[in-house]
């Protein structure tokens, strides 16, 4: 694992933050879809945009990951939800 | 085959400083500031560490400096690590032997500041050379400190008995 | 020596016939089309042809059967959960494990050794009571044992653990068991073939077919099958079944690792689990140690293995036994666990009519494989879900009902 | 048995080693393995087979001979075959009942017909029986005995660097080695063996060059036991561990050589050519007198020159193919050998003994021609090779069976491995050579360093290996896993039972599932399936090579098994006044402060009397301590707090309760606020690392104009409490103490810049103290040198869960679970669902209209409650079923009354109502619903200064 800041590291230094998902405004949503962001998850094997934190330095980013292969396709910091 | 020498220098002065202003305000104050992230730069009596991209370690007297006043965008880090100086022939054996960080691949002269875990504990690292042998200045959280200290007495002693597998020349 | 082996000594031929008829065609439709020939499909298919006389049933596994989780698991069998839905499940559970082997005329090695819950903090004995309360509620023999008792089922063991996480006691579980992992699934199979289950391997389910709601058919590798009833019983690879019939769900995937050490004489009787050392282990009766620990951290769907794993277990391991020093670990490996928010599966009927799930296995899934066949065939058999299994069902987290396994899970397995 | 020395032989003459085996004394030499020097010994039987307690000997001298495992000393399962005599040891073979000599286990070999494949599967299982026949198996299973006196060995484990790692020194991984670092790259070379050569005797040249170049490191005895993501590989020495991470791998581990198959195939003196070869230039041992070789390649005939250097007689030459090609004949003219081309061993015969082999029968292949015998002490097989794969395996290589060489090799690699020589289906030496050289090239140039030279390598002009060196017997005998003792007809069997798939197979008849791996047996077994299936043995595939190549000890794994501790600045402190240590995650906290002559209990309750009466410090420095700082900090507590933090008063602290975002109570503090955009606030012990992670990643999200700082192990705090608590602080500081309750202030304790939270958790008047950590223990020293005059005694963490049980707070963790929304937990007071957003508040809201589960309640047993108490998690009982359970309960000095928290059913949660609780021996216990605080119910206490 590549850390945007501090390099390529032993996988032992990362936190595993989970998928990156959008929240939904919880003043409009229905309690529905509510409760799919909080509890559902989008378990498929495929390329997700992850949380990663390097723990030593606590530095938060995302990484791109093909959980089929737990093969890391990219990192770089946080720059707003796409 | 010589010893590895620890000194405790976790008394000389220091100070933390982060956020989006902080790189501005060091260099108000008169600070060189290191321009990439995760190197250092030396300063009268101390050196200067970048941590991370916002985030800088002031050691030594200059330290002082950073009683300043504070301005928008920068937040004073108070710093009560235990900090090391280890130096010795054997002293790349003994990171390997408790870090996964490959220290003999970094290029000094980049002045490197290495932010990882060693035998468990988070820790900041500035790798150096003195007397044709490595050493290094090492940074942990303080409540770690103690037990840190002991584990790599411990195994750098190992590393100082002849006949110890990790002292074949071979894979020195 | 039992007259069965006499038998196959006087004859010179092996007189065994074929445990799985090979069936070269798929047929056009079947009543019930079971996704997964692992034990959970197996048992599913068994029980729908004996309790149901349900046998228009064909079972595809993407590769083998039994060679997910089912042979990939460390084997423990036990029913000390934490909430009164777990406790009677997997009470029933065990019962059915009990008699099994008879029942499948094939030796499952179902082995009672006891299982030690082990407490290295107050915080852990606190739930180990909380257990052993909710257990004993339901008749089940569960007890908080101090570290003396544990000493003498395992008296060579470091009840300091090495200094860092000293034995302060134990959730003893006097049913708990191992039993032979790849003969549930074969046991169940040769049962569910020898009453007209069709069972077929290297058959991959391609895609689904819903029609208004409902379901209509599966399509695979070999040809399209329609049926009106589908199970899918593949945990460890839920989502991708799931995503063919649209359902969402909170499931999961982390890989759990195991290893195992080369043959030695046996010394050690009972199962021990700790929590705060993430370590389980059983010895086989191969003589080999059977050992696992807690989850990898992170999502993934393969069985990969990592050398951290050995790395830590072993640590731990010597920290408990430390004179396993000289003793060899001969294999690692992994399987892919389905995990949800409350470390409770997720089971019966679903949005989609006639698609029912049988998921969200986490750790748990071998222990629960009889008592799961007969839930789910009954659930499938009458479209409604089975009482032992209401408490499991998919909308509990659009209720925000979920329930209180997170204790037990946490402290192993 | 000691031939003269041969040239380049391992051994060394100058270094007799006496050692013991089965209680016999032998002689060996430095260098020489158990097993070769017991050969020398005379010694033929090495162990009995795990099933049948069949005699066995040496089969590959190679590392995979599971049947000479041995017992040294403590050390169960060691390989005589490739583990180096030392002076003295003391040995005895696994697997026996009384003696190797009287082995009481020599009757199961009668009884061999009554195993058939998978036999426990089909008997034993009556339930009554069963636990019976498990105890039989449970003492004869297993091999060798873990010594319980065993110390745990720490073993050093270190990290390793380099570009190219090339397993396997024989001479494609030489040439790889060579090339590889010719063109600039730093590279490991390791092999299992003591020297290097691998196959090749003497190469001496290149093996100087690799062994001089100044780029090549070499580990020698050294085992890549796996490959793993990111080109880690963990070699594996006698005495430690290194992890090795390369930047491209080049896999040269050659093949095992394969048995044949044939009645009786495994009597002891039946032993692989390459076996005898190593016996003979390693160890100078020579393996027998006179020998038939059964042959069906061309190492068969290059083996023969060895073979008749040492001496040995060679009978016969059996070549299983027709036409043996001429240059092979040749060689055998030119010697007088019979060659009997054609043909094949169908039988060996035994000794009178049944301890040896005695002779051969042989016929010709696929005919019913008479059989012909030849008497002989050895039979040495070279009919094939399996490639040692198991790392390109790992790696993620797609491998497909080549018809040429028959044998599986490399389809395609993965990015940065590589692979030559037999493991990459090349055998004849030459090509060898330039295989290792093209993909050392390429391995360097992947690396950056230099190009890739052009290297074509010649094909295999004949097949190294056999298609089918296997020959069925009506009376067995002829084992495919020796292992596991199976034979032809159990894997027959199992396929016709429907175990026809190369998993089932393995897993029903544990072919290839023993200590070795499967790396004598999955081949051949692999062909019967696909014979008896009608598919070839790429259509069979193999199965999955998981790690590790050879076992490795735990110690080795293990390590040193780095367990960090944190200590907090008074740690030292703490152990002289007497502190009974409890973990706390990774610190070590004062459970209580022991006294002379006095129970647990009693000190416990002289603690919680001291804080009531007098004064009592805690150490409470391992809670987490984080610092935000800008204009957005109080809308960042506003988001991830579910109370309101903007309207708090500069100067004044707000108790604060933390939810995830399915609403559930996951943490708990206290926030100060030391200026508008300036707050200090804590976190639980255990929560410290993890929520100031949590709250850095919302932050990262968020990107609030605030900075997070976690002060936890900067910042040292004790908790001072009671009603003398002012007068002492007073005498060491400068701050006017007459601020109120919840308030904080900075000033100086014992001449130490401080910041004082007034807070009342035990219920007293009382006051955190945090200052910077170097200053923490001096601080506690004044302070408790300050208080000696009012009786002070610092307090631990079992009197502070006391007195707070007091005064009705929750613990988070032990009042609450997984599963505790703050208005079960009692906390709804602190809940603001009129603030815009709060993490978790939107799921609060959605289970608001829902009735609730469970109320946290205060109970009180009443005062002339006699007999046991009720331990936390006892079940509270309604009309028999669980109506809830307790989470906190003690024995209150203060109120000499047992109290406590319990989860019960909102329809029994009224002040007043009673419930019962059951206790482990199923007695009930009545309990009270009380309102809490229990003590001090207007919290006058904490709040003024008595």
């Amino acid at each position: 694992m590549t850390c945007p800041v501090n390099g390529p590291r032993a996988i032992s230094e990362f936190a595993y933050g989970g998928e990156i998902r959008p929240m939904p405004d919880p003043t409009t949503c229905s309690d529905d879809a509510w409760a799919d962001y909080v509890f559902n998850r989008n378990g498929s094997p495929g390329v997700k945009r992850e949380w990663w934190c390097h723990t030593p330095s606590n530095t938060w980013f995302v990484a791109e990951r093909d959980t089929a292969r737990d093969v890391i396709v990219r990192t770089y910091l946080y720059a707003g939800d796409n | 085959m010589s010893a590895i020498t620890f000194e405790n220098v976790s008394r000389t002065p220091r100070a933390g400083v982060k956020g989006p202003g902080a790189a501005a305000w060091l260099a108000a104050l008169d600070l060189p500031v290191p321009r990439a992230p995760n190197t250092w730069l030396p300063l009268p009596g101390g050196l200067i560490a970048r941590l991370g991209l916002t985030e800088f370690l002031v050691d030594g007297s200059e330290a002082a400096k950073l009683a300043a006043p504070l301005v928008p965008g920068v937040y004073p880090v108070l710093r009560q690590d235990t900090a090391l100086v280890l130096h010795g022939a054997r002293l790349n054996e003994l990171l390997l032997e408790t870090c996964s960080v490959d220290f003999r691949a970094l290029d000094l002269a980049a002045r490197p500041v290495v932010l990882t875990s060693m035998a468990g504990v988070g820790v900041t690292v500035i790798p150096g050379e003195e007397g044709g042998m490595p050493c290094c200045r090492i940074w942990c959280d303080g409540t770690y400190g103690e037990w840190f200290f002991e584990t790599l007495a411990g195994v750098a002693g190992e590393l100082t008995q002849p006949g110890h597998p990790c002292n074949q020349g071979v894979t020195a | 020596m039992p007259w069965r082996l006499l038998r196959f000594a006087l004859s010179n031929k092996h007189p065994e016939p074929r445990m799985f008829t090979r069936h070269d065609q798929l047929k056009p439709a079947y009543d019930v089309v079971i996704i997964g020939g692992g034990g959970h499909g197996l048992a599913a298919a068994y029980y729908l042809a004996r309790d149901h006389g349900i046998t228009n049933v064909c079972v595809l596994e993407k590769g083998y059967i039994g060679g997910g989780n089912t042979g990939r698991n460390t084997t423990i069998i036990r029913s000390n959960y934490l909430t009164p839905e777990g406790v009677k499940f997997y009470d029933e559970s065990v019962r059915l494990w009990q008699d099994l082997s008879t029942d499948f005329d094939l030796n499952l090695f179902y082995s009672n050794r006891g299982h030690f819950t082990l407490a290295h903090t107050d915080a852990a004995l606190r739930t180990s009571r909380w257990r052993a309360e909710v257990n004993k509620h339901y008749g089940i023999e569960s007890e908080v044992v101090g570290p003396e008792a544990v000493k003498q089922a395992a008296p060579m063991i470091d009840l300091s653990c090495g200094g860092h996480a000293p034995i302060l006691g134990a959730l003893y579980h006097a049913p708990g068991a191992v039993a032979r992992h790849d003969a549930v699934a074969w046991g169940y199979g040769r049962g569910a073939d020898m009453r007209g289950v069709e069972i077929h391997q290297r058959t991959e389910v391609l895609g689904i077919d819903v029609v208004g709601g409902k379901v209509t058919g599966v399509r695979t590798n070999r040809g399209n099958i329609s049926t009106g009833k589908v199970l899918c019983a593949v945990a460890g690879s839920t989502p991708r079944v799931l995503d063919m019939v649209g359902i969402r769900s909170p499931i999961y995937i982390h890989p759990l690792q195991a290893m195992v050490s080369e043959p030695v004489k046996p010394w050690l009787d009972p199962i021990l689990v700790s929590g705060s050392l993430h370590v389980y282990i059983s010895q086989s009766a191969r003589g080999e140690l059977v050992m696992g620990a807690s989850l990898d951290p992170y999502e993934v769907q393969s069985t990969r293995s990592t050398f951290d794993f050995p790395e830590g277990l072993s640590a731990h391991m010597l920290d408990m036994f430390p004179f396993l020093s000289n003793v060899k670990v001969m294999r690692q490996w992994a399987g892919m666990a389905d995990m949800t928010p409350d470390f409770a599966p997720i089971m019966g009927r679903t949005p989609v009519e006639g698609f029912y799930l049988d998921g969200g296995w986490g750790t748990w899934g071998f222990k629960a494989t009889p008592v799961c066949g007969k839930t789910m065939s009954y659930t499938v058999a009458h479209d409604r879900n089975h009482d032992l299994i209401t408490g499991f069902t998919l909308d509990r987290f659009r209720n925000f009902e979920l329930t209180g396994e997170k204790g037990a899970a946490s402290v192993g397995h | 048995m000691r031939l003269p020395p041969q040239s380049g032989e391992w051994i060394v003459r100058s270094k007799p080693h006496g050692f013991r085996f089965e209680g016999r004394g032998y002689t060996g030499f430095e260098g020489d393995t158990i097993a070769s020097a017991l050969w020398a010994g005379g010694v033929r039987v090495l162990g009995h087979s795990f099933k049948y307690h069949r005699p066995r000997g040496i089969l590959s001298a190679a590392n995979h001979d599971v049947n000479a495992l041995m017992q040294a000393g403590g050390t169960p399962n060691v390989r005589a075959d490739a583990t180096p005599l030392q002076a003295g040891m003391s040995l005895t073979a696994v697997n026996t009942y009384g003696s190797l000599e009287r082995d009481a286990g020599r009757f199961l070999g009668w009884f061999a017909r009554f195993l058939p494949v998978g036999f426990y599967y089909k008997a034993f299982h009556s339930k009554r029986l069963f636990p019976l026949w498990e105890r039989m198996f449970r003492a004869m299973t297993g091999l060798g005995r873990v010594d319980f006196s065993t110390p745990r060995l720490r073993t050093p484990k270190r990290y390793g660097f380099c570009d190219v790692l090339v397993v396997g020194a024989g001479p494609s991984g030489l040439s790889a080695a060579l090339a590889a670092a010719e063109q600039g790259a730093d590279v490991v070379l390791v092999d299992e063996n003591a020297r290097l050569g691998g196959s090749t005797h003497g190469a001496t040249e290149l093996i100087s060059k690799v062994t001089t170049h100044p780029n090549i490191r070499v580990f020698t005895d050294t085992c890549a036991a796996g490959y793993y993501a990111d080109h880690w590989v963990p070699l594996v020495e006698r005495d430690r561990i290194s992890k090795m991470r390369a930047r491209a791998v080049v896999v040269a581990a050659g093949a095992y050589e394969q048995p044949a198959v044939f009645r009786n195939n495994d009597l002891p003196g039946i032993m692989l050519a390459s076996a005898a070869q190593r016996l003979i230039r390693r160890y100078a041992v020579r393996p027998a007198q006179r020998v038939v070789v059964l042959a069906a390649n061309a190492d068969a005939y290059r083996a023969l020159a060895d073979f008749i250097d040492a001496g040995i007689e060679v009978a016969a030459v059996i070549d299983l193919r027709e036409a043996v090609p001429t240059e092979q004949v040749a060689v055998l003219a030119a010697r007088g050998i019979p060659l009997h081309a054609g043909h094949a061993i169908v039988e060996a015969l035994p000794a009178a003994d049944g301890k040896r082999v005695a002779g051969v029968k042989l016929a010709p292949v696929n005919t019913a021609a008479p059989v012909t015998e030849i008497p002989c002490d050895g039979i040495l097989v070279s009919v094939g090779w399996a490639p040692a794969a198991p790392l390109l395996y790992q790696a993620g290589t797609k491998m497909r069976y080549d018809a040429g060489v028959h044998q599986f090799v490399p389809d395609t690699l993965p990015d940065g491995v590589f692979a030559c020589g037999r493991v990459n289906g090349v055998h004849e030496p030459e090509s060898r050579l330039l295989d290792g050289e093209c993909a050392g090239s390429a391995a360097a140039a992947h690396c950056g360093f230099g190009t890739m030279k052009a290297i074509s390598v010649p094909a295999e002009t004949a097949s190294p290996t056999h298609p089918w060196p296997i020959v069925p017997h009506p009376k067995g005998k002829n084992f495919i896993d020796f292992d596991e003792d199976l034979q032809l007809a159990d894997l027959e069997n199992a396929i016709q039972e429907g175990f026809d798939n190369i998993e089932l197979m393995k897993r029903y008849s544990t072919v290839g599932m023993g200590p070795s791996q499967g790396k004598h047996s999955n081949m051949n077994a692999l062909r019967v399936l696909a014979r008896a299936t009608g598919s070839t043995p790429g259509e069979v595939g193999t199965t999955t090579a998981r790690p590790f190549f050879h076992p490795v000890p735990m110690s080795h794994l293990a390590g040193r098994g780095f367990t960090p501790e944190r200590r907090t600045p008074m740690h030292a402190i703490h152990a002289t006044a007497g502190a009974v240590w409890m973990p706390a995650g990774a610190w070590q906290r004062p459970e209580y402060y022991a006294v002379a002559g006095q129970s647990r209990e009693e000190c416990i309750e002289g603690e919680v009397r001291a804080v009531r009466h007098g004064v009592g410090m805690i150490d409470v420095g391992t809670l987490g301590k984080l610092e935000i700082r800008g204009p957005q900090a109080a809308e960042f507590l506003e988001r991830v707090y579910i109370s309101k933090y903007v309207g708090l008063k500069v100067g004044m602290t707000r108790y604060a309760v933390m939810c995830d975002e399915s609403g559930v109570v996951i943490d708990d503090g206290v926030v100060a606020r030391l200026a508008d955009d300036h707050f200090y606030f804590t976190t639980t012990t255990s929560g410290a690392a993890l929520i100031y992670r949590e709250l850095s990643r919302w932050n990262t999200l968020w990107k609030l104009d605030c900075g997070i700082v976690n002060l936890t192990g900067a910042m040292a705090v004790m908790n001072l409490a009671g009603p003398k608590a002012k007068t002492v602080l007073a005498s060491l500081t400068d701050a006017d103490l007459s601020f109120p309750y919840l308030a904080v202030r900075e000033g100086s304790v014992a001449g130490v810049p401080a910041r004082l939270l007034r807070v009342g958790f035990v219920g007293e008047w009382g006051v955190e103290i945090h200052v910077p950590a170097e200053h923490g223990a001096a601080v506690w020293d004044a302070l408790m040198k300050a208080g000696q005059a009012h009786g002070i005694r610092p307090f631990g963490v079992e009197a502070q869960r006391l007195l707070r049980l007091e005064k009705g707070h929750l613990i988070i963790g032990q009042d609450t679970d997984g599963l505790t929304t703050p208005g079960e937990a009692a906390l709804d007071w602190a809940v603001k669902m009129d603030k815009p957003f709060f993490v978790g508040q939107r799921s609060l809201k959605a289970i608001a209209g829902k009735p609730r589960r469970q109320q946290l309640v205060g109970f009180m047993l009443s005062a002339d409650h006699a007999g046991e108490a009720p331990k936390e998690c006892h079940l509270v009982i309604e009309n028999g079923d669980i109506a809830g359970r307790v989470t906190s309960i003690a024995w209150s000095p203060s109120l000499s009354r047992h109290i406590g928290l319990a989860y019960v059913q909102p329809d029994i949660a009224q002040a007043g109502q009673k419930f019962s609780i059951r206790l482990s021996d199923g007695s009930m216990v009545t309990a009270n619903v009380v309102k809490t605080p229990f003590y001090d119910p207007d919290n006058l206490r904490q709040k003024e200064a008595t």
